[in-house]
């Protein structure tokens, strides 16, 4: 049994006019979809090609929509930008001969074919962390956790590791709102009115349409009296807040290099040699500036980054829930 | 054309004049004009289907005529919906009960008033003065589905009048009920009567319709085709009243339907006089028997407890009894609709106690349900399914598990013939067809193909008397083929004419048999043990 | 809470309504746009109930006049409420997901009592409000000719028919009601929990309404209790997410589903539900 | 044609409500009837798509987008190129959860748990597959596993199944809950059990590309396909040609008139669920097999709600259900992509299933009415509007 090989006419072009992005929500959660949309027009725009996007696909039809973005007339490169998406682009792939950038596995990397993005967002979450415990006034923080998503154990496990590595004694909460709960706002604020009740007085939260709730919930306490800092992640949330002293920063991504790169590899011909990674060296992952991210601060995190990329300091992988719960309780 | 314009000192009239109701492919009621006089019971009468119900779904403002008037006490008026007719003072007890089961009698009795709050206390001394009036003391905190079906009609009649009617209109009343209950209601409405009501009465019985009734309208396919004024009446014998009526409901169908006598006999019109050419069938071999059979059932109503008895070849052995004392119990547990907890049922010695209904209904034991438009038949399914119902998946049908039509339609349309259904073709959906039609398809499909027993269950409950006097026909022609039936029934008239022998059922156990020898006491004999007397006697 | 009350007073009237999440999401966003735009959480929770009698319309109009499939209905208005809110949202505010002002929700009077006042009346205002709305209604449901009716019609419509009663004005007000008060509910997760709106948003929450109802069985007293258990076990997914034990999210979620699964297979077995539920009522029906 | 002289001719064509319509029934109808009656069907069916089309094109306008071109781009991403080809992709499944659907909903009885019983049929399929593939054959593993699918599948309703058949137990109700703990269930699984160690994602192994279901000779649609339409054509002639079929109608109709008959409820009742369960399962492992070769963690593509209106419109017939699934297919294949060229949200699909569904009933309601001769207003309504208007006029005349 088994099917036929993919038509002949497979093998990624370099010759094409347009790039696509296909994002799983809309552009407007203020993390993930945005910073991906603004990457790709970023470089689109150095790349000199055009653009088109489909975004708010979801994630239940992925394998035909991938397939038609992939079809449609000059398009030559898509970014998948989903984790779920990355088999679902293998198919398109073989389908359509059109190379796929997809996020987070390493290991589906074919050359020409299907390029990886990887993160290493526990070291934005370890220089977050560090700016946490020096702010936190209770000594307790608080981790909000939309979904499981490899990508936010990571960055919750770094967040914790930089907090113990200014406070070993500080106090992490971590809560969950739901298995695929990206855009429960509603949970996400139930859950973070749950973290601040615990006391924590820095909280980090990720989230899509869930960092709505972490807000409303940062931003109610914080006129009921409390002093909540709060902590975002790939996006801005500034304009979200009431106040925007109330965020701390945000552990941003910037995908425009990531994006710029693979393009160009692929009209060199050199796609998907290796993956294209977001960390604090190629400053794919950095702290946001904001007022509250003092001279102190700002130092430490920059200090910490320096050990980071020198390699002096190791921040701990934690990609799955019990690797993570591991470090939290060990 | 209209009513004959009597007029009673002092008392109200409604008349309808005109009323002309259609529906589809039927003209229910076909300009019909009556009178309804205050103080008076008129009975309306009719075969089924004549339009009876209709009319006076018109009158208590559940259908509106398609053109005709009515006029009360000289006004015209528009009864729009129930609670116009409630304004005017019109009360109804339908042909089906119209009591909420889950409510109590108190709150059945205040369902439908005006004003946010209930008023309970009101009420409460209301339903006293409505029972010395009805003569019947009911608990008003009881729930109406505990209530026994004598008292359920009571209370119907209260809520009837509970808006302080003037017209009382009873459907079909005694149909459901015991021959004490219904000597009871006649004295009901009586009272009422006297205290200057009008009353409408529904019936089939001509008997009921003289000694009740002071005037009576006949109804045929739609139109009024006779009447009886109260001064004719009164100067008419039962005998003669009763001949006029049957000449005006069938007109000259009669000739077909043999004389008039016979017709009303079969209706038990008159008294009811066993055939005197009855066989002795106590020498044939037993085909069924039932011993100390107790039913799996959860509420007294339905479940019966250690019933024995046994049926020769060829006979009939009729149930009496009140309606819900474990007749349908008995029924479902013979036809294996109903399990077993304890004791044994076998047919011409072999122990059926085990098997389920379609192993039942092959080794020839066969039921006919009271309930003909929801459980013997499938209303949407065509006359030809139906008629084959509980032979699915059987040859010749049935071939390989797929339906063979040809066979199907050729044994629907043997069937249509042999049973004269009136249906336009084989294909027609059974629900549309008349109650009666509905009957011979339920007892073609049962008494047909190798039947040893036949269970039937009120099998003429609501018909009129050609319809009767058909199944009654078809019964008795299958006794005499040596088919034994268990006859289920209500009717006192019809358990004498047709048994051999007739079981008394009460709260689920037979309380009494007696030998239907042609004696003038059976009904008595009976009656004593329905009212509660134990059998000393056995036989 | 609310939306089951809704449902149960539905129930009785015979109306099956499977939409609710779908009222529920237009009582939601429309309770969120009103309150955005007047800046008033009262208004806001109006918007909501209208949104949600509005919804309802389809029902009442559809089902109870002309007597159309309660099921494929529900589906329906579920499929129109999510897809017409996300539509509406995606459009207009999804590029700025603005946030409803807090003005902290106080029962006007009561939250000045000293000590408790504050703690009772202030967050969980809504609670006490709904807690009252059960009362009330559980009050009309038994007292009233009102509630008799609505009885009525749940058990046999052609009794309140025949007795001069209206089945179809008795189930109209219930499904208004029902409509009215889910789309509060929506409202209530919009305007006061979240101080914003999110597509979905109400995550199932509907269907747990019919859940809840169902195991109450008609009582709203029951309804309640049941949604106040419903409520622990949540918060007791919660407690056990903060205790940092490696439970899989997953069994978090389904946990108040599993809990009512095993509360049907104990004790919810005969659960009889209005024996007309989900029947359209024709008078003169044969 | 037989007997008599029976007074009034029964109007033909009715099919009240959403009851299944039986071929049965049309033993001996007349030629001419027939083919008005399936005139009538035809006309029943269509009229409510085009009417949910126009009024979806009104919101449209109304939202200040293009209607011609929402539905020119879901031509052209539906059927135009290879796309028709993903159209028939689609196809696959939904067809078999739309006879899974069927079966049920004739014997009256709604499972509603669809998603939860697909999933957990797919996470078998695709958490096992690789594994066996390598250990034996694809071929094996297809038919292992797919029967696997179907038990495990049928299995998630034995507990609505039970509770309805003994206790009476709301169907609906249960089969939805069952159905969001088989969501979380099989997010656990995939977590938990078949977590494919290499991704970093929580999703399962992959079945290699060649391993999946053969395409049919020339396209790109796999033979997945031909087994749906094959399973549509077996249920059509089990549904209207067999005894059980029939008894399935009469169970349908009356649970009295089934008891009657000697059809044992209680086993109908798990039989159904369990043939649902059943056929979910099949077009799980299909999907599966055929398109997606994985599953990951919150996938749910809720194909039951996707086609529920279709299966009424094709009248719970199976066959009757592929054109209206065929129409789905595209309109959702190609409704992605044109949502978002025309900039509304997906979910704007989600209204037009909706608008069918309203229209769907109303067009049956008015239907049926017109079979009758009825008026289309019931009476109490017309007694309603009546009173104002006598009021009007009554008032005129003065
Ligand atoms: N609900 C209905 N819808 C359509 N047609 C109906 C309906 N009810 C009755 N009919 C039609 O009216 C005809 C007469 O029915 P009806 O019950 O009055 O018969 P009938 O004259 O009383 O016969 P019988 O004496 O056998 O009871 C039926 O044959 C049927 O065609
Ligand atoms: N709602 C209805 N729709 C269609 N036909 C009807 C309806 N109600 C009554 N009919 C038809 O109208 C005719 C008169 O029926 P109606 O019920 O008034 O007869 P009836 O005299 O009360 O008979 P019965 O003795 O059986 O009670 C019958 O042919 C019946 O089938
Ligand atoms: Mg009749
Ligand atoms: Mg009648």
């Amino acid at each position: 049994a088994g099917r036929g090989t993919a038509p002949a006419n497979t093998s990624a072009k370099s010759d094409f006019t347009t790039v696509t992005i296909v994002t799983p929500a809309t552009e407007s959660d203020h993390g993930w979809n945005q910073m991906g949309l603004a990457g790709a027009k970023a470089a689109a725009k150095a790349t000199s090609l055009t653009l088109t996007s489909d975004t708010n696909v979801g994630y239940d039809n992925t394998q035909t929509i991938l397939t038609q973005a992939a079809q449609k007339s000059g398009v030559g490169f898509v970014i998948a930008h989903a984790s779920g998406f990355g088999q679902a682009a293998a198919s398109a792939n073989a389908k359509t001969g059109v190379p796929f950038l997809i996020t987070d596995v390493p290991t589906a990397q074919v050359k020409d074919k299907i390029g990886v993005i990887t993160f290493s967002a526990q070291q934005g979450g370890y220089l977050a962390g560090i700016a946490a415990a020096m702010t936190t006034k209770t000594n307790k923080l608080g981790i909000a956790i939309s979904a499981d998503d490899v990508n936010w154990f990571t960055m919750s496990g770094g967040f914790i590791a930089g907090a113990k590595s200014v406070n070993p004694s500080i106090h992490v909460d971590v809560a969950y709102i739901g298995a695929a709960a990206y855009d429960d706002s509603a949970g996400g604020k139930k859950v973070v009115q749950q973290l601040i009740a615990a006391g924590d007085d820095v909280i980090f939260g990720m989230g899509d349409g869930a960092t709505v709730g972490y807000v409303a919930a940062v931003d109610e306490a914080n006129q009921a009296g409390n002093k909540v800092k709060y902590i975002a992640d790939i996006g801005d949330v500034s304009d979200l807040v009431t106040n925007p002293n109330e965020v701390l920063t945000s552990v941003l991504w910037v995908f425009d290099g990531a994006y710029s790169q693979a393009i160009n590899d692929i009209k060199a011909g050199k796609f998907a040699t290796a993956p294209y990674n977001l960390d604090l060296k190629n400053g794919g992952i950095k702290l946001q500036k904001t007022a509250d991210m003092t001279s102190d601060i700002t130092a430490a995190t920059t200090k910490a980054q320096k050990g980071i990329e020198d390699g002096s300091i190791t921040v701990p992988d934690t990609s799955t829930k019990a690797d993570l719960t591991a470090l939290l309780n060990g | 054309m209209s009513a004959s314009p009597t007029l009673a000192p002092a008392a109200g009239v409604i008349s309808l004049s005109g009323i002309t109701k259609a529906f589809p492919g039927v003209i229910a009621n076909d300009d019909i004009s009556l009178d309804i006089l205050n103080g008076q019971v008129h009975c309306l009468l009719g075969e089924n289907g004549a339009g009876k119900s209709t009319l006076i779904s018109i009158l208590a403002g559940m259908q509106f005529p398609d053109s005709g008037s009515i006029a009360i006490d000289g006004v015209p008026v528009t009864i729009g919906s129930p609670k116009a007719a409630m304004k005017f003072g019109i009360g109804v007890v339908h042909q089906h009960s119209t009591l909420v089961p889950s409510l109590t009698v108190l709150e059945n009795l205040m369902l439908g008033e005006g004003g946010l709050m209930l008023k309970e206390k009101r009420a409460a001394s209301r339903l006293e003065e409505l029972s010395g009036l009805l003569g019947a003391s009911i608990d008003p905190n009881i729930l109406a589905s505990d209530l026994a079906l004598g008292q359920q009609q009571q209370v119907e009649i209260a809520k009837a009048m509970w808006t302080g009617s003037r017209l009382l209109i009873l459907d079909e009343p005694t149909s459901m009920l015991t021959p004490s209950a219904i000597e009871s209601l006649g004295e009901s409405m009586s009272r009422l009567k006297a205290e200057g009501l009008g009353i409408v009465f529904i019936t089939h019985k001509l008997r009921e319709a003289y000694t009740m009734g002071d005037c009576v309208t006949v109804l045929r396919g739609g139109r009024k085709v006779g009447e009886l004024t109260p001064e004719r009446m009164k100067s008419l014998t039962e005998a003669e009243a009763q001949a006029e009526i049957l000449r005006a409901m069938f007109g000259d169908d009669l000739a077909a339907a043999g004389s008039i006598e016979s017709a009303a006999e079969l209706a038990g019109a008159t008294e009811a006089a066993p055939e005197a050419s009855r066989v002795d069938v106590t020498g044939r071999p037993v085909r069924l028997q039932v011993a100390g059979v107790t039913s799996v059932g959860k509420s007294m109503d339905v479940s019966v407890t250690d019933i024995s008895f046994s049926i020769h070849e060829g006979e009939i052995f009729g149930i009496a009894g009140i309606d819900g004392h474990g007749q349908a119990g008995l029924a479902e547990v013979l036809s294996g609709q109903r399990a077993i907890a304890s004791g044994t049922i076998s047919l011409e010695g072999a122990d059926i106690t085990r098997l389920g209904v379609r192993s039942r209904q092959e080794k020839g034991v066969r039921y006919v349900t009271d309930d003909r438009l929801h459980e013997g038949t499938v209303g949407n399914l065509s006359v030809a399914i139906n008629l084959l119902l509980k032979r699915i998946g059987m040859a010749p049908f049935w071939r390989f598990g797929q339906i063979n039509k040809t066979a199907v339609n050729d044994e629907a349309k043997r069937l249509i013939t042999q049973y004269t259904i009136r249906t336009p073709s084989p294909s027609t959906r059974v629900g549309t067809l008349s109650g009666g039609n509905i009957q011979k398809v339920l007892l073609a499909r049962e008494l047909g193909h190798g039947a040893r027993v036949v269970v039937v269950n009120k099998p003429t409950y609501g018909l009129d008397l050609k319809s009767v006097r058909l199944v009654h026909d078809l019964l008795r022609a299958f006794a005499a083929d040596g088919g034994c039936v268990v006859l289920i029934s209500t009717e006192l008239d019809e358990l004498i004419e047709l048994s051999d022998r007739i079981g008394v059922i009460s709260r689920g156990s037979i309380v009494g048999t007696v030998q239907n020898d042609g004696g003038p006491d059976v009904a008595e004999r009976v009656g004593h043990y329905m009212i509660g007397g134990r059998a000393h006697d056995n036989d | 809470m609310l939306a089951s009350i809704g449902e149960t007073v539905g129930e009785q009237s015979g109306v099956l309504n499977l939409g609710i999440e779908g009222m529920m999401l237009m009582g939601a966003y429309f309770g969120y746009v009103v309150a955005l735009t007047t800046h008033s959480t009262w208004l806001g929770m109006l918007g909501g109930l209208l949104a949600g009698a509005i919804t309802s319309l389809v029902l009442l109009v559809l089902n109870v006049w002309l007597g159309l499939n309660q099921i494929v209905l529900g589906i329906a208005i579920t499929a129109a409420g999510g897809g017409i809110t996300t539509v509406l949202y995606d459009q207009i505010y999804s590029k700025t997901s603005p946030r409803i002002p807090t003005d902290n929700w106080k029962v006007p009077g009561l939250s000045d009592i000293p000590v408790v006042g504050h703690s009772l009346f202030s967050q969980p205002a809504m609670f006490w409000v709904s807690l009252l709305l059960a009362v009330i209604i559980a009050w009309f449901l038994v007292r009233t000719n009102w509630g008799l009716s609505i009885r009525a019609a749940g058990q046999k419509p052609s009794s309140l028919d025949a007795a001069g009663g209206s089945v179809m004005r008795t189930r109209s007000q219930a499904v208004l009601l029902g409509g009215m008060l889910s789309g509060l509910g929506g409202a209530y997760l919009s305007v006061l929990a979240t101080n914003a709106f999110t597509p979905f948003m109400t995550n199932g929450l509907g269907y747990i309404a019919i859940v809840v109802t169902m195991l109450s069985r008609g009582k709203i007293l029951r309804v309640v209790i049941v949604s106040l258990l419903y409520g622990l076990t949540i918060a007791v997914g919660t407690v056990l997410q903060l205790t940092s034990l490696d439970v899989p999210t997953d069994l978090i979620t389904m946990l108040p589903y599993i809990v009512v699964m095993i509360v049907l297979l104990i004790f919810g077995r005969d659960v009889n539900n209005s024996p007309v539920l989900g029947a359209p009522y024709t008078r003169g029906a044969r | 044609m037989t007997t008599t002289d029976t007074s009034t001719e029964s109007p033909d064509g009715i099919t009240t409500e959403i009851t299944p319509l039986e071929d049965e029934a049309e033993l001996v109808t007349s030629r001419s009837s027939s083919g008005r009656r399936a005139i009538d069907i035809v006309v029943r069916s269509i009229v409510p798509i085009v009417l949910a089309l126009i009024v979806a094109a009104l919101i449209l306008l109304a939202l200040g987008k293009n209607p011609l071109q929402f539905y020119g781009a879901i031509i052209e991403n539906g059927l135009v190129g290879q796309n028709w080809e993903n159209s028939l992709v689609m196809m696959t499944p939904l067809l078999l959860v739309a006879i899974g659907l069927i079966v049920v909903f004739r014997g009256q009885l709604w499972n509603l748990g669809y998603d939860g019983q697909f999933l957990l049929g797919g996470v078998v399929v695709a958490g096992l597959a690789p594994q066996l593939i390598a250990a034996t054959s694809p071929g094996i593993a297809y038919l292992v596993l797919t029967l696997a699918a179907i038990a495990v599948a049928a299995a998630w309703t034995i507990i609505p199944a039970w509770l309805k058949a003994f206790f009476g137990t709301n169907e609906i109700i249960t089969t939805i809950v069952m159905s969001t703990i088989g969501v979380g269930l099989t997010n656990i699984l995939i977590e938990y059990v078949f977590q494919n160690p290499a991704v970093r994602t929580p999703q399962s192994r992959a079945i290699d590309p060649g391993d999946m279901l053969p395409y049919i000779p020339g396209t790109q649609v796999p033979i997945g396909l031909i087994v749906a339409l094959l399973v549509a054509v077996i249920f059509q002639f089990v549904l209207s040609r067999t005894s059980f079929g029939l008894r399935l109608d009469v169970f349908g109709s009356s649970a009295k008139a089934a008891r009657h008959v000697g059809i044992n409820s209680r086993t109908m009742t798990i039989v159904l669920f369990l043939i649902s369960g059943g056929l979910i399962g099949l077009a799980a492992s299909m999907d599966i097999f055929g398109q997606w070769g994985y599953m990951r963690t919150n996938w749910n593509p809720s194909y039951g709600n996707a086609i529920m209106p279709f299966v009424f419109l094709a009248r719970l017939s199976p066959v009757g259900a592929i054109p209206f699934i065929a129409f789905y297919s595209v309109f959702a294949t190609g409704g992605t992509i044109a949502a978002q060229e025309s900039g509304v949200s997906v979910d704007f699909l989600q209204i037009v299933v909706a608008l069918i569904l309203v229209f769907m009933t109303v067009t049956e309601y008015v239907g049926t009415k017109r079979d009758l001769g009825q008026s289309y207003l019931p009476d109490e309504l017309k007694d309603a509007m009546r009173k104002p208007l006598n009021a009007l006029t009554g008032r005129m005349r003065k």
